[in-house]
């Protein structure tokens, strides 16, 4: 199981802030094409994941990071705090 | 070192946090603050508010790491960092950052640093209400992930 | 350009000196501070008192001159810059710069060139006082000349 | 005439904080020398002149800088404010 987090105009794009996936991806990439399969507005979003920026348990995450079992991805567009 | 670091979704009163980074602490030299307010203008238009969201947990993680990284290149005798959340209007302060050090050149390059890193890599966004009422989410700049990149080449 | 320059022979509140460059303009984004604090260490010895002395006339000028070196240099919008003399104790401000721009870059450059240039151009002599009561100006630094000539440099 | 300024440890060492002189040297060369003729400390502070700035009308000046009648010159060590 692992949790899934979007913020922003990502929330905002895809109607959704957070979900609970039962299936661990082995990686962020993984999981970036599993969302991009749901089509419509996800593939949209995933299928060019380059602008989509990826934290694994509250740390900025590479594409290539392995997921485990409990852990919190968060999904978001390039930050502008400050 | 002494370190505070606050997300906050109150008013920040970025001028009373500066003092206390230094009061009582005589080997300091030098304080360098940088104060980063609303503008009521972007990209051409006149922006009347702003919401300011963040990715709680994840937020204070982002900026204890930049901190500490400062801390690691430079010698430094205190930081303060606070960032606002939540709805903010021109001319609120949106971020204090105020470094103190024994010497200037250090709190200088400590304070820029983490405000650049900031820029590029806390979980914050804006999202702006334009004067004629249109709501848009604030594009990032590529003159803020340059910034950041060059803290980088100077490592 | 908002400029305000002071030098002053009463107590510096270094903090209540910054809002008011920034208060009432919502095109100022950025605002960067510097606050010089008196240490009570200086050259390996304890330091109660120094006397801050300066050229009146020509401090005036001096500091004038080096607010329009940097105004001709940054985009800024306002510059205030006050300087302490006479009896000063440790943990007293004895001087403060801010800077304030629409954009942060040219604020962090232009605050440290101000300060980089006081440090080495503007007319001001610090005699200590150690705590087992011997009198001694301070030297100048190297440190400082180098800082102000990598300005030279860089223009 | 000019007037003639002494600022910090060199109005210490000389004993002076300030003086007129009724001729005008014509650089501030010139001036560091007719200054240094007197002997002493003051020959000690101003023939080896490189670490005693000065100024004319209260500007930074170079060693050659040419005097006028009427100028107010400033001596000083090198400046340790901020």
């Amino acid at each position: 199981m692992i949790r899934v987090l979007y913020f922003a105009s990502l929330r905002e794009r895809l109607s959704c802030s957070d979900e609970t996936l039962e299936a661990v991806p082995a990686t962020v990439t993984d999981l970036r094409a599993q969302l991009a399969g749901r089509g419509g507005i996800w593939h949209e979003v995933f299928a060019d994941g380059q602008r989509v920026l990826a934290a694994v348990n509250q740390e900025m995450a590479g594409a290539g990071q392995a997921l485990q079992d409990g852990d919190e991805v968060g999904f978001f567009p390039p930050v502008t705090g400050g | 070192m002494n370190v505070e670091i606050r997300v906050q979704d109150t008013p920040l009163d970025a001028v009373a946090e500066i003092a206390p980074v230094y009061a009582g602490q005589a080997s300091i030299g030098g304080v360098v603050s940088f104060i980063g307010l609303m503008r009521d203008m972007n990209q051409g238009d006149a922006v009347s508010t702003m919401k300011l969201e963040h990715y709680p947990g994840m937020t204070e993680k982002a900026l204890a790491a930049i901190v500490d990284e400062a801390a690691s290149r430079w010698d430094l005798a205190g930081v303060r960092l606070v960032h606002r959340v939540g709805e903010i209007r021109p001319q609120d302060p949106i971020v204090l950052v105020c470094v103190a050090s024994a010497h200037r050149g250090e709190a200088f390059r400590a304070c820029e640093f983490i405000i650049d890193y900031l820029k590029t890599r806390a979980p914050f966004w804006k999202r702006e209400q334009t004067a004629e009422g249109k709501t848009r989410w604030v594009d990032s700049r590529g003159s803020d992930e340059a910034a950041a990149a060059a803290w980088e080449d100077s490592k």
